[in-house]
Parts: C-alpha cells; structure tokens; sequence
C-alpha cells in the first residue's frame, strides 16, 4: 500500500506501538510521580500519531478531530494532576517529594 | 439526552450558586433538578433516539441505566449531605459530583467512541479531585494522585484499543464498527483485535476488575467516604454499562478473542477481591474489595450471555447500588469527622444507634446475597443464567467466593452486634434516621418485588 | 523555482539582518527614549548622536569575561538563551512585510512563508519561548533565577491564553488564520469600498492583545521575571557577556515581533490609506507599504518604551488578577460581543 | 388463605413489634403465637385426611423468575406445621424467666422464624422453598449473636456459612432444574419433580448431593455437624430450642419433600451411602455424648444421635420408615424443648451446666425431677412415650431395608439410656452441694411450659394414631411418586 | 505637629468605575510623558559645555605664597582643628639658613595633606587661617583611579610659583576686614 | 526524502523517549519529551497535518510541559530524590513492557485490510476540520467545554490554599 507521501502505514504503527510502550515502560520503570505523568503523556500522544496516521490514510478528518479532543483532554488531565501534586506538596511543606512513594505497586 | 442538559445546567447553577450567593437552596435546587431529569428520562421510555449525528443514542438500555444512575445519585445527595457541609468549596464539589454524573450518563448513551472517551473522562477527572477533597488529609492526596495516575493510564490503553479499532474499520460510530465486523468478518486485520483487547485493559481499569483493581482500595480507602460511595455506586453503574455497551454490540462478533481473557478476568476477580477482603481491617477498604468482587459476578453473567445479560447486570446494579449507598450512608454517620471506618469503630453499634446499626445490617445482608434482599436476587438471576448457559464451574466458584463475602460482610455484623460499645451512643440527625428508613424500605421493597426492575431490560 | 528559492534566502538573510538591527537600534532607542521621556538626552558619544552605541554595547558583550557557576547545569545554562535567540528569531518567517513584488514577470510576496495557519505558528513559537527563560533559570543554581523563571512561566502561559482568546473574535470575523490574508483583508479603500483597520471593529480585543503582549515580552509593566529591585536580574541575574546579550537580544527581537503582529493584526499590516486610490505602480505600493509597516512597527516599538517608562512594575498577584479575572473575562465577552455584533449587523 | 395466614400473621406481629416496640413484648408474643396455634388446629380440625393437597394459595409473584407464591398443606406439612406452632408458643413461654435486652427484637425475632419455619413447611415453589429456608436462618442467626453466650462470634458465624454454604448448593441445584423444565419454566415442585425425574444417572447423582449436603447440614447428619454442638451451647436457650425442636426438622422435611422425588436415581444410587453415614453418625454422636461433661451439649450430641436415626429411616424410602420419621420428628422436638428448658432452669438456678457441679437436686426439687424422668425417659423411647413410636417404627424399617444396619442401628436404644442416664444420676441424685441446695422447685410458667409437654409425651406414645393418620396418604404419596419414577426409569 | 500644608491625607476609598478601569489613568500618565519627550533637555554635554558656578564657588584647595614667593604657612594647625571632615594633616618644621625666600617664616609646614575624599568643601580652613596661606579655588578636584591619588600632598597644594593663582575674587574686602579683627579670630 | 525524514524523526522520537524514561533528572526528562513532542509535530506536518502539528505545539510543548517544568522547579526535584526501585522490579517493568511490544507488534501486522481511501488531499486544514468538527463532531465539541469547566473547577479547588491566603 503507499499512500500520498510515501510511507506505508505499518510504519505508523510500530512508531506508535514503541512510543506508547515506552510510555508504559516508564510507569513501570520509574517511581518519581511526575515522570509516570509525563509517561503517560507520551503513551497519548503516541495515540495521537496513530490517529493522525489513519485519518491521512483513511482520508477521514474524523481522525484528527478526535485528537483535538485528546488533546483537550489531556491538558485537562494535566491540570487537574498537577493541582493535585501542589496540594500534596502544601500538605507536607516539604520540597522534599518522598511523600509521593507511599504509592507502591 | 435532556436528562443530561438538566444534569450540565446543574452543574453551572451550582457553580453560579457561589457567585450569586444562593448556597444554602443549592441542594434542594439540585435535587429537584435530578427528579425532573429522573422525570425527563422516564418521559422518554421506549423512544430509542439517536441524537446529534448518532453521537449519543438513547435507548432504553441507555435510559434504564441513566435514571439509576440519576436514582443512585438523588439517593447519594441524600446520603452524603454531610460532605456539602464543610466550609470551603460546597458548590465546587456539588459542580464536580454533578459534572461527573453527566459524564456517567454519556458513558451508559454514547454510540460514538469519542462519546464514551469523553463520558469516561468527565467522570474520571471529577473523581480525581473529589478524591482529593479532604485536601488537608494525606490520606485523601495520595487517593486522588494514585487515582489519577492509575486512570490516566488506562486512559491510554482504551485510547490505544480505540485508535486501532477506529483504523481497522474507518469510523468511531459504534453501530457502524458492529455492523462492519459483521460483514467484513475474516478480513479484519489483526490490530483491530489488538485494539479490541486493548479497550478490554482499558475498561477493566475502570470497572476495577483484577488485576487492574490495585488502585481501587487505595483509592477507596483514601478518598472521603462520601465521594468512595458515589465512587462504587454511580461510578460504578456508567462504567459497567460502557463496558456492556463496547462489548455486547461492538465487539460481540468476535467474542472467542475477547471470551477466554474475559473469563480468566472474571474468576480472577471473584477470588482475589473476596479472598482479599477477609483481611481488611478497615471497612471501608473491605466494601471497596468486595466492590470489585461484585465486579466479578457481573461479568459472569455478562460471559454467560452477552446479548441477553443486560437486564441481570441491571438488577444485579441496582441492588448492589441500594445496598451499597445505605451501606456508605451508615459509614458516613458512624465514621465522623476523622472517617475512621476500622472495625472496632463498629463495635456495639446495635447498642450506640439501632437503627444505624439496623440498616448497615440489611445492606451488608444485601450484599452478601442473603435472601429476601435485593443481593439475593441479583446474584440469583447471575447464577441461574450461567447455569442455563452451561457455567456450573463458574457458578461454583461464585458461590464460594460468595461465601467468602458472607464472612467478611459478617464481621462488621458481628462487631455491631456481638462487641461491646467502646463509644457514646451514636447521634443522628432525623434526616438520616428517616434516610436509612427510606433507604431500608427501598432495599426490602427490591427485594420482595424485584420483578419490575428485572423485567424493565 | 530557483529564482523563487533565490527571492527566499534573500528574503531571509534580509529578514534576519533587519531584525537583529531592529533588535540592535532598539537598546538604543529604549535608551533614548527613556532619556527622552526623563528630560534627559541619553546616549550621544558613540557617533553622532551616540548612533554606534549598540556596536559598542555588543563589543562590550563579547569582550566580557564568560562566567558560567560553578554550581550551574553547564549545558543547560548555555542552552537557555540559545532557546530564548532562537525562538525569537524564528517567529519572523510569518509576517508579511510587504505586499507583492513583481520581478521580472515573477510574483514574490514579501513574507518567507505562508501558512493558512500563521497566526498559531506565532503562537507556537511564541509560547516555545519561554522554555530559555525557564532553562537559563533553573540551570543558574540560584534562587533568585529560579524565582524569575518561575515567574516568567507562569505568567506567560497565564497571559497567552487572554492573547490567544482575544484573538478568536478576529479570527471568526476574518475567516481566516493566515496572516498575509489579513493583512490583505484591511487593504486601503478603493473607490468608495472602504477596509477599515481592524482595531476599529475590535479595539477590545486590540487593548487586550496589546497587553498580553507587554506580558508576554516581559516588559514593563509585566517585567516580574527579571525586576531588579526584587530579584536583582531574575532569570538572568547569573548571566553575563554574550548570553545575557543574547537574553536581551531575544527580548527586544519579541518585542519587534510583537509590534509586527499587533500591526499586522490590527493596524492594517503594510496597508496605508487610500493606497489603491493614487494610482500608483504596484511594486511602488509595496514599497511604500513596507516602509509604512516599519513605521508602525516602530511606533509600537516606541509605544512599548513609551509605557515601560510610564506605568510602575505590577505586584505578583495583582499581574496574576489582570489576567486570570480581568483579562479572560473580557477576551471572552470580546468573542461574544464581536460575533454577536457582527451577525447583526452583517 | 388460612395457609397464607399462617405465614404472614407472625410475620406482621414480627414487625409490629420490631417497629413499635411495645412495652410488655414478650405478653404480644405469646398472645399471637397462641393466635396462631389455635389457627393451625383450626386447620388440623378440618383437615381432610385423604384430601392431598389442601388450603393451597398459588399466586404469580416475579414472573420473571419464574417465582409464585406456591404454597399447600398436606399431610407431612400439617404435622411440622402444628409442631412449629405448638412448640412457639412454649419457647415463648420459656423465656418469661429471662429478662433480655431489647425484648421486642427478641420476640419479634423468634416469630420471624416461626413464619419462616411454617413457609418452609408449606412452600410447594422451588425457589419460594429456598427463600423461606434462608429467611428462617437470618433470625435465628441474630437471636444467636445478640443474645448468645460468650464464643457467639465466631460460632454463629460458623453456623451461618456452613448453612448457607450448603443451602447454595442446593440453590443451584433448584435452578439447574429450573431450566429443564419445559416452556415458560418454572419452580412448581410437580414440574421440578418431572424435570429431575427426566435427567440421567448421573446429574441426578449431582443433584442428589447438592441437595443432600445442604439438608444434611441442617439436620445435622454426621459429618456435616460441626457447627451444632458448638452453637447449641452458646445459643440463649429459646434459640437452642428453635434450632433443635423446629430448625432441624426443615432439613428432615428437604429430604422427604424435595430429595426423594425430586431425584429417584439419586436416591436409590446413594441412598445406602446416605444410610450408612446417618447409622455411623448415630454410633458416633451417642458415643461423644456419652462421654460429655456438659449438660447441654450432651443434649446436642443426643440430638445428632435421633436425627441420625431419622435421616436413616427415611432414606430406607419405606412407608414405615417415613412414617416413623415423621412421628419421631414430633416426638424429638418436644422432647428436645424440654430438655433445653430443663438445662436452662438448671442452669438459671445454678449457673453451670456442668454434671461435676451438680448433684443431688431430686431432693431439692422432686416436681422437677420428676419432670425430668419423664421428659428422659421419653428420650431414651422407653415404650409408652412419644419417643418409642417413632424409634420403633425406624428401627423396624432400617431391619427390613438391610438387617445389619438395623441392629447397628438399634444400639442408639442402648447408648441412649447409657448418656441420658447417667445425666441424670450425675444430676439429679446423689449428695446436694452448695450449689444445689438452694435449688427452688418448678414456679408457675415453668410448669406451664413442661406439664404440657409432660403430657403430650404420654399421650402421644400412649395413643399416636392420629398424627400418622395425619401424615399417612401424604407419605404414601411421596413414597408413591419415587417407586414410579425408579420403576420407569427401570 | 502641622509644620506645612503641604502634607497630604491618604484617604483609601473605594474606587468607582473609572478609576477601576485604571484605563483613563494610565493615558493621563502616557500624556504625561510624551508631553516630556519634547521638553527641552535640561543636560548640559559637559567637556564641551560646562555649567556656570556661582563666585564663592569652593573647589580644590591651594597653598598661596606671598608676594616673594615664599610660602605663607607656618604649620600653626589651626585649619586641620577647624576641619571638620579631619582632612587635613601636616607637619611642622624649622628654616634653615637660607631657606628665607621659600618659606616667610621661622616655622613652616614640611609636608601638608588633604584628603579629598574626605574634604566636604566647607571652607571652615580657609576661615581659620591666620596667615591668610590656604585658600578654596573654583578649580575642580580631578578624577583617579587610586585611593592614594586622592590625597593631595604639597606639590599639588601649594601654587606654582610662576604659575599663581588668583584668590583674590575671594579674598573681598570684608573678607579681609574681618580677618583683621583680632578679637574676632577663633584662636584667641 | 520524505521516508528518510521518516526514519529521521522516528529514530529521534523513540531515542528521545527512551531519554524520558531513563534520564536521572526530571528537567532532563522533560527536555527529552519536549524534542519527543517536536519530532511528533514534524511527524504530523509529514501527514500532512499542519493544523494539527501547529495546535499540538502550543498545546504540548507550549501549555502542557511548561506547566510540568514549573512544577518540577516549584517543588525543586532533582535525582536525589527519585526513590530508589529494586533492580528486580526494574528488571520486570522492562520484561513486561518488552512483551507488550512484542504482542503489540506482532498483532498489529497485517495491515492489508487498510484500503487507501481516495478523496480530496488536505484534510489537515482547518476548513476540513471545522467542517467535521462542528458538524459530525459538535456535541462532543461542547461536551469539553464540560470537561474543561470540570477540569478547572477542580484544580482551583485543589490548589488554592484554604488557611490564609499565602501563596507556595
């Protein structure tokens, strides 16, 4: 299959296979909370080039659209997550961001 | 769909209730507003509409599953006024509850992925700060963090799943995936199915089943009691009924793929989350395993017959929601300020509060599946459709675990009954005596005449 | 194709020398303005009328001793105002400076590139930059830095949202996001068809972009990130020599990016009144029109020194209320007022 | 409708006074379980002998559950429904002595149980059968836990999972046949019957256990009957006596009623196996009860010992043996009522239940040990009391069914009188110590409860010929249905 | 204690509208400023121009010789007493033979100091010397780049004998009168 | 050309992941992400996405990692205190993660299923997007303006300080 600019769709998809499962590895991998988060933000926006990658292919805007909903939603997400650090971080009055660690699993 | 303009508008007033300074008529306001979407969505009986190019399709599956969750929540409302109390952020916190009951019902109507994505996260997003609520609490961060990271990921599997089923067949709308994997059967590439297990991760996050439950007794432990009810009433109902909605219509041609994952999933479920509850020494960390233990019934009267299992999951949610909510109702009073739900905190209570102590023992009864109750009856119509569908290994093993519940469930009974007091006698307001009534009343009433809710699917 | 591409790279080179002048005579401009405005006269030895002072200054910048700290992130703490230069530099490539030069039967449009998307590729740029405040701040090892960066974060992605809404109500009128086609849009009156700058339909959004933009260039009022008197130099108290020429280079090339954008925006860009009505060759239109765009551009350039040295530095959280419960509010009922308007009034 | 009565008229004075909690609850008890038994007499008056079934209701009740509100009276039914309502109203009675806390729930708790216990006996619906049998549970489990003796806890709890753990099992059995029936399905028994009757060997061999395990355990026949000793004991008296005199009887009732035509395969597969576990837990339980300190659990092993002998005669699927069974059931819980109500004047008087501390209270007491004698005697089925029919006529029909077990079984007779008697020697005569000296006589309610029982002994092992008139066509009948469906099969 | 009227109450109240908007204020302060952008600069460009200085200016100090050239000081200490700022030390030594026509008397001053950086420009020196020798001129204390610089020693002090400086402008009349009132001088 | 710039960013991409993941310092991390952000934009101007590319640099590396780098600054982290994770565990994020890969590549082969729609180029553009967006796609459009209102409701319930008004 080749596709306007060239470049098969397989392609694509392996790209964003191994970014989002970098981004798993790193939710595993680390412990530092704010590195999951941003892991899981990779793990998104490897969603994100796959959709944009099969809306181009597809030739469907629904696709992107989409990923402007993702995008909403992750900068919400982001947000909400960050607050909730800060406010972990007001309780403890500490820089220190051990209190994170309780967070085993 | 009016229903849900109802529940957004509520949302806003509740947040102009702080601006227009009319806090104190808030809750009426609200709960007279989550009667007239109750009414709205009754008004709409049996008219399956689609909405908005197909984006949201109300029928009466969708409809059925809304007014619970719009029954569930006027009851919540009822439960947790106590959470409304506090000085700071009354309206916020009624804002976040109602946004997150809007997200529920697009979660139990959506017919577009993009719909139930955003159902999901509405919800989700509420929840990660309600959880957090108790802001001074660390208790309550770390639910809200853990929560939030642990959402936020399964956010990214379901994503993924639903990028690949959106690539393998050109389209979001779920009829129109269903209708695809119908004709175009055998030819499907492989990622769609990839894709389809990937929703499966994704969903099974969000309805806590094992092993994607760990957060879920952090996160009902930390979170204030009130917001944990809600969690595994309401929350709960929208997920289980996304998950039936993407996997009874969408994804039911290829069953085999998902059927043998699923039924590991599901005896999973049942054996750890029970067997893990008999060690809890808290009871709010004990009901939020055996919350996800009742997961596991419900998926298996979902394995047993996905097509048909729709109005069982119904009744089995909506008696497990009574139950549940008078079940939180009485933690709520008998917690307190500092929300210590130990066991030893319930000894006596029959003696400090009877009726407190009554109605905590009818829901806990309810939830072990002792009949007349409304449990009974839901796990009732569980077994005897895995039992019709040839199950009987399964149901074994239900009924075991089921056990297991009986003697965890049991413990709180018998520290209320059995231990002695350790505590002044427990004073409630009139409100909540006449609340547990209400709700005592509701659970024997579904208990004695169930027939109408099993019949409404 | 190759004298097109020829057309580029001299658009280019020339795009990019005027700017570092621009960026150069603009220290010296804030220099003498301010003098001006103080009744002084500033800088006059370099030159006459002191008019070589920038070469002295930037002699002086690279002559200077290069003190990195110890203690600093090495990299990142010469990465910082690579960042903040390059962003700078780069948000250029969209304006449109001119109209269309005709060259030998060829047609060249005086802007290095044209997006249907231009407005955002500033904005992306845009907010890009405040990644070297950040980085040279945090990499200082100091708190002051920090503090300024930090500063500098939050109040640029505060502002850029006020900047990014009031924007949308000329976005919705326009119809477009491309920056040439506005501009084209506000072309002067031809024969009784008359193309009003857009500020006159929407001096609401104008103010409030012409304050975020003071807030996104750091500058007075808004110059919380580096205001001596409480962080000493903020995020570049640690700098010195080249990089800290390279800061405020990047300060002052924004600042000339902004008065472009603000021109383009909503003081018709490189359309002059009546342009279409003298009658005149259309290359010497464009000529005309782009020195008219310098010259706007230059009055904003002086309006930017004009206020800095009229308006006192705001409080942390007095910034923060203009933005957050001043600013989004207005921007918003800008969007509404201005739609509204225009559907009634269509 | 009078069945319908019998059934909800407890329930609604149950709640009355669980909700309005009434000054002199325990008189309000009383009175309506008097209510009640003159109703149930009523119905045994008019009963008609050859009638089959009688005062049926049928009502659809959750259709979609194929659920109705089924229930009849026969023969087999009147005789444990009259039991329950004779013996409520001198459990109730029994208590007067005590003073517990909360009486209203006490009472209203015990006349839950009653309407559960008369529904069980009434039920002709599967799944109405299988509800009324968890409903009895939920009341006798709390009158346990509130009211029982220090290891309540845990040994409630116990009780509780073992029951309901076998009750499950046989609730998925229900439903399992729920489904083999034809059409719209359904839980009537008579359909239930042909569904189980219609099956294969082997599904009726799985059936058979299912529901045997949760009857067994109720009874409790031998290796089920962990729980009961344990929860005899530390029940409060009137729940010891609801347990023994009533409870146990609904697992007795289950095999009669719903094992035996329910499966025939099943039975006639593993009925000996059935009736060598009942014979081994027979020796078993009157060897331990032999060798018991302690007055009460001493009953509690007794009554193993006659359930065991029971559950035996019936799986010998005789007439006789069904017939024995049923009289043997009457027998057995008025004698067990008395016999708990004897320990528990004992044990109100003395403070122990141990036979070490006691001794010597004939002296004190000659009405009560006078009572004493007859109620024991009745227990060791000497001929003339209520025990000996029902012994007789099991042990007559165990002989026929296989000779060996017969007399293996027989021994019950001798083990009896070896336990009961030497309980009561180490009881009753010998030297009064301080703790029995002071023993006070019979007082007014006491004598009330036993003189009656006292004389139903007699009048039933003198003259028990209308009680198995009662029972006989409706045993017949089950009888009848087996031997069809095993010789069809064949 | 009201000394002047010019002090102003601070009154906090609530803002209206306007004033809220700050908008107005703000083009009032703009107005304010461009109207001094065409101010005339008050900036005099220095080296080429300088400032007019009043007549009884006070510059660097000198050490005057009388009219044979020989030098007026005998070291008597009384402007180092009157200094204020302590600027001024020195020391005291004898002519010798034939030393007549440097120094006008017995006793002179062999070295004679002012610190600069520490001279207020007071002119109390110049007030207390009774031998009419120092003297503040209008000339300018010159830059350098070293403390040690600043501290002036006789050769810069004392004026060059062809090379006089003219005091005279200072030296009034009254000035002269006063000085010759004995019972006026500080050193009675 | 274009499948060379393919391979380009793809490498830089996944490298610069890598770099997210195993950096010891949060800044570090986050600059990684940032260039993994980048090639991502430049990954979507390939596809010819423009519009798309131009809002996920504003939205990503504009809004989102600043915010991110903020907070790491604000709460002043650094490799010091990054709790230490058992090697073991380490070991079996990165076998899980392995085997994901795996499945994942190996399930998502086989893409002949995909038939190249043909129609109009350009549905990158913002007029293409509008057009799907408010119309197919309006509701869901306006039911972010709820989860946005949700979002900042709560994060201003969250972060703003209840005591005194003194600000972290």
């Amino acid at each position: 299959m080749q596709p306007q600019n060239g470049i098969p769709i397989d392609y694509y998809i392996w790209l964003a296979a191994a970014l989002f499962t970098i981004g798993v590895l790193g939710v595993l991998y680390r412990r530092n909370a704010i590195i999951i988060f941003m892991c899981i933000e990779l793990m998104l926006n490897a969603v994100n080039v796959l959709l944009v990658a099969f809306s181009t292919y597809l030739n469907d805007a629904a696709g992107q659209v989409f990923v402007f909903f993702i995008m909403a939603v992750a900068a919400a997400e982001v947000a909400v997550g960050l607050a909730i650090l800060i406010m972990m971080y007001r309780n403890t009055k500490t820089t220190d961001i051990n209190i994170l660690n309780r967070l085993k699993w | 769909m009016n229903a849900l303009f109802v529940i957004c508008g509520l949302g806003i007033i509740s947040l102009i209730a702080e601006i227009a300074n009319f806090r104190k008529w808030l809750i009426s306001i609200i709960v007279l507003g989550l009667l007239g979407a109750a009414a709205l969505v009754v008004a709409d009986w049996n008219t399956a509409v689609a909405y908005y190019h197909d984006m949201l399709v109300f029928d009466n599956f969708s409809l059925a599953f809304t007014g619970l969750i719009i029954g569930s929540s006027l009851l919540w409302f009822w439960t947790a006024s106590d959470f409304f109390e506090a000085l700071f952020h009354k309206t916020d916190k009624s804002a976040l509850i109602l946004f997150a009951i809007a997200g529920g019902v697009l979660m139990t109507s959506f017919n577009n992925m993009a719909m139930l994505f955003l159902g999901i996260e509405i919800l989700s997003i509420s929840l990660y700060v309600l959880a957090g609520s108790r802001k001074e609490d660390l208790g309550s961060n770390e639910a809200a963090f853990k929560y939030f990271l642990m959402g936020s990921f399964a956010t990214g599997f379901l994503l993924f799943g639903i990028t690949l089923v959106y690539g393998a067949t050109g389209t979001f709308q779920i009829n129109t995936i269903a209708n695809y994997v119908l004709t175009h059967a055998g030819e499907l590439p492989s990622f769609f199915y990839a894709g389809a297990l990937l929703m499966l991760i994704g969903l099974a996050f969000k309805i806590s089943a094992v092993p994607f439950h760990f957060w879920a007794p952090d996160v009902y432990e930390g979170s204030p009691t009130a917001v944990t009810g809600f969690m595994s009433t309401v929350v709960k109902i929208a997920a289980i009924a996304s998950f039936f909605k993407i996997f009874a219509t969408c994804f039911s041609t290829i069953a085999p793929v998902w059927y043998t994952i699923l039924l590991v999933i599901m005896v999973l479920t049942l054996v750890i989350a029970n067997i893990t509850a008999v060690y809890q020494n808290s009871v709010k960390r004990m009901l939020a395993y055996s919350s996800v233990g009742h997961v596991g019934y419900i998926l298996l009267a979902f394995l047993a017959d996905h097509k048909e299992s729709d109005g069982t999951i119904f009744f089995y949610l909506a008696a497990y929601a009574v139950s549940s909510l008078a079940a939180f109702g009485a933690l709520i009073l008998v917690g307190g300020k500092e929300e210590n739900t130990l066991v030893e905190r319930f000894n006596g209570l029959f003696k400090r509060n009877p009726i407190v102590a009554v109605g905590l023992t009818i829901a806990l009864l309810s939830l072990a599946g002792i009949p007349p109750l409304p449990g009974f009856f839901g796990k009732y119509l569980v077994f005897a459709m895995a039992i019709n569908n040839g199950m009987i290994p399964y149901v074994i093993v239900a009924i075991v675990t089921s056990l297991i519940g009986v003697y965890y469930y049991f413990r709180v009974i018998i520290a209320m009954y059995f231990k002695d007091a350790v505590a002044e006698p427990l004073k409630v307001s009139t409100s909540k005596e006449v609340l547990i009534v209400v709700l005592i009343l509701i659970t024997l009433a579904l208990g004695i005449f169930p027939d109408f809710l099993i019949q409404l699917l | 194709m190759i004298t097109f591409l020829t057309f580029k790279i001299i658009l280019v080179a020339l795009v990019f020398v005027i700017t570092l002048l621009v960026a150069a005579y603009s220290t010296y401009a804030e220099r003498k303005v301010a003098a001006f405005l103080q009744d002084r006269i500033g800088p006059n030895r370099a030159g006459p009328f002191g008019i070589l002072q920038p070469l002295a200054d930037g002699l002086k910048f690279i002559m200077k001793e290069e003190i990195i700290p110890v203690v600093s992130n090495k990299f990142l703490f010469i990465l910082g105002p690579c960042i903040a230069m390059m962003t700078a530099l780069m948000a250029g490539v969209l304006i449109p400076w001119g109209g269309t030069l005709t060259i030998g039967g060829e047609t060249y449009a005086l802007q290095i590139a044209e997006l249907d998307n231009g407005i955002l590729y500033v904005f992306a740029v845009v907010s890009i930059g405040v990644y070297g405040i950040m980085i040279g701040g945090w990499a200082s090892n100091n708190k002051f830095s920090l503090l300024g960066a930090i500063r500098a974060s939050a109040q640029m992605i505060s502002y850029e949202i006020a900047m990014g809404l009031s924007i949308i109500a000329l976005v919705a009128i326009t119809g477009t996001l491309s920056l040439s086609e506005i501009s084209a849009q506000q072309a002067g009156g031809t024969g009784g068809d008359w193309n009003f700058w857009n500020v006159v339909y929407h001096p609401l959004g104008c103010l409030i972009f012409i304050i975020c933009a003071f807030a996104e260039c750091n500058r007075t009022p808004f110059d919380l990130p580096e205001c001596e008197t409480e962080l000493v130099g903020g995020y570049h108290t640690e700098y010195s020599s080249m990089k800290l020429g390279f800061y405020l280079f990047a300060e002052y090339i924004n600042m000339f990016i902004s008065s472009a954008v603000i021109s383009t925006l909503y003081f018709g860009g490189y359309n002059f009144p009546f342009m279409n009505d003298l009658g005149l060759d259309q290359n010497m239109i464009t000529i005309i029109g782009t020195v008219v765009m310098f010259a706007k551009v230059a009055f904003f350039i002086f309006f930017f020194m004009w206020i800095r040295w009229t308006i006192p530095r705001f409080r942390y959280d007095q910034l923060m209320n203009l933005g957050w419960k001043i600013l989004i509010p207005l921007a918003v009922a800008n969007v509404f007022i201005t739609v509204a308007s225009y559907l009634i009034f269509k | 409708m009078l069945t319908v009565f019998l059934i909800f008229f407890p329930l609604l004075i149950s709640v009355l006074l669980l909700v309005l909690k009434p000054a002199h609850a325990k008189v309000w008890a009383l009175a309506a379980s008097i209510i009640e038994l003159a109703a149930s007499l009523f119905v045994a008056y008019s009963f008609d002998k050859n009638g089959g079934l009688q005062y049926f209701v049928n009502v659809p009740w959750i259709d979609s559950l194929g659920l109705s509100f089924y229930v009849a009276i026969d023969g087999i039914s009147l005789l444990l429904v009259l039991l329950t309502t004779v013996l409520v109203p001198f459990i109730i009675l029994s208590s007067f002595g005590h003073q517990y806390e909360k009486p209203s729930t006490f009472y209203g708790l015990i006349l839950m149980m009653q309407m559960a216990l008369v529904g069980v006996f009434t039920a002709r619906d599967g799944l109405l059968f299988y509800l009324f049998w968890e409903a009895a549970l939920i009341p006798i489990y709390f009158i346990c836990l509130i009211w029982g003796g220090a290891e309540r806890g845990r040994i409630t709890l116990k009780f509780f999972i073992y029951t309901l753990a076998g009750s499950l099992f046989m609730l998925v059995a229900l439903v399992y046949l729920y489904f083999l029936t034809p059409g719209e399905h359904t839980f009537n028994i008579y359909a239930l019957y042909d569904a189980g009757a219609a099956l294969g060997p082997y599904p009726q061999a799985l059936i058979f256990w299912a529901m045997f395990v949760a009857f067994a355990i109720k009874m409790p026949v031998f290796p089920f009957h962990t729980w009961q000793p344990d929860t005899y004991t530390n029940a409060p008296t009137q729940g010891t006596m609801l347990l023994s005199g009533i409870m146990l009887k609904m697992g007795i009732y289950g095999v009669i009623r719903w094992l035996l035509p329910l499966v025939p395969l099943g039975v006639k597969e593993w009925g000996l196996t059935a009736v060598i576990i009942s014979v081994i837990g027979i020796i078993y339980a009157s060897c331990i009860a032999i060798v018991q300190k302690d007055l009460k659990r001493l009953i509690a092993y007794s009554s193993i010992a006659h359930v065991g002998l029971i559950s035996a005669g019936i799986f010998t699927l005789s007439e006789t043996g069904i017939q024995g069974a049923m009289i043997q059931m009457i027998s057995h819980g008025i004698l067990v009522v008395a016999l708990f109500f004897i320990v528990d004047i004992i044990q109100r008087r003395t403070q122990t239940s141990e036979l070490i501390k006691l001794g010597g209270i004939r002296n004190a007491a000659p009405i009560f040990t006078t009572v004493f004698i007859i109620v024991m005697l009745g227990s060791v089925a000497l001929p003339s009391t209520s025990g000996f029919v029902g012994e007789f006529l099991l042990i007559n029909s165990l002989v026929q069914y296989k000779f060996a077990l017969g007399i293996v079984a027989g021994l019950t007779i001798i083990l009896g009188a070896v336990y009961m008697l030497r309980s009561f020697q180490q009881s009753m005569s010998g030297e009064a110590n301080a703790i029995t000296a002071t023993f006070t006589d019979l007082t007014g309610h006491e004598k009330l409860v036993l003189y009656p029982i006292v004389l139903m002994i007699i009048v039933i092992g003198v003259y028990p010929a209308p009680l198995l008139d009662i029972s006989e066509s409706a045993v017949k009948n089950i009888v009848e249905i087996y031997s069809n469906y095993s010789a069809s099969v064949k | 204690m009201q000394l002047t009227n010019r002090s102003k109450l601070v009154v906090k109240k609530e803002m209206n509208f306007w004033e809220r908007m700050y908008l107005p204020a703000i083009l009032g302060g703009v107005m304010i400023t461009i109207r001094h952008l065409f101010r005339r600069k008050s900036t005099v460009k220095y080296p080429e121009k300088t400032r007019e200085i009043s007549s009884i200016w006070r510059g660097q100090h000198v050490l005057k010789r009388d009219d044979k050239g020989a030098e007026r000081c005998t070291a008597c200490g009384l402007c180092a007493v009157a200094c204020p700022a302590e600027a001024i030390t020195m020391t005291a030594a004898e002519r010798k033979k034939g030393e007549e026509n440097l120094y006008r008397e017995e006793k002179y001053a062999s070295t004679y100091e002012i610190n600069m950086l520490r001279c207020i420009f007071c002119g109390l020196c110049e007030e207390a010397c009774p031998k009419e020798a120092i003297f503040l001129t209008d000339r300018i204390v010159t830059t350098d780049y070293s403390r040690t610089g600043f501290v002036y020693g006789k050769d810069k002090l004392v004026e060059k004998v062809d090379d006089r400086i003219d005091v005279t402008k200072r030296q009034t009349l009254a000035v002269q009168e006063f000085k010759q009132q004995k019972q006026l001088s500080h050193n009675k | 050309m274009t499948l060379n710039l393919f391979y380009f960013l793809s490498f830089l991409a996944v490298l610069s992941a890598l770099m997210v993941v195993f950096s010891k310092n949060p800044v570090y991390s986050v600059l990684y992400l940032i260039i993994t952000f980048f090639t991502i934009a430049g990954h979507y101007i390939l596809l010819d996405a423009q519009f798309l590319a131009v809002v996920h640099v504003i939205v990503y590396a504009g809004a989102i990692m600043v915010l991110f780098l903020y907070v790491i600054m604000l709460l002043n982290l650094n490799r010091e205190s990054e709790p230490h994770k058992s090697n073991i565990l380490k070991f079996a994020a990165v076998i899980c993660a392995g085997l994901l890969l795996v499945v994942l590549v190996g399930s998502l082969k086989g893409t002949e299923a995909i038939v190249q729609q043909s129609g109009k180029a350009g549905i990158g553009y913002v007029k293409t997007l509008g057009e799907v967006m408010f119309k197919e796609f309006l509701l869901p459009f306006e039911i972010t303006s709820i989860l946005l209102l949700a979002a900042m409701v709560g994060a201003v319930m969250l972060g703003k300080s209840e005591k005194t008004n003194d600000t972290i």
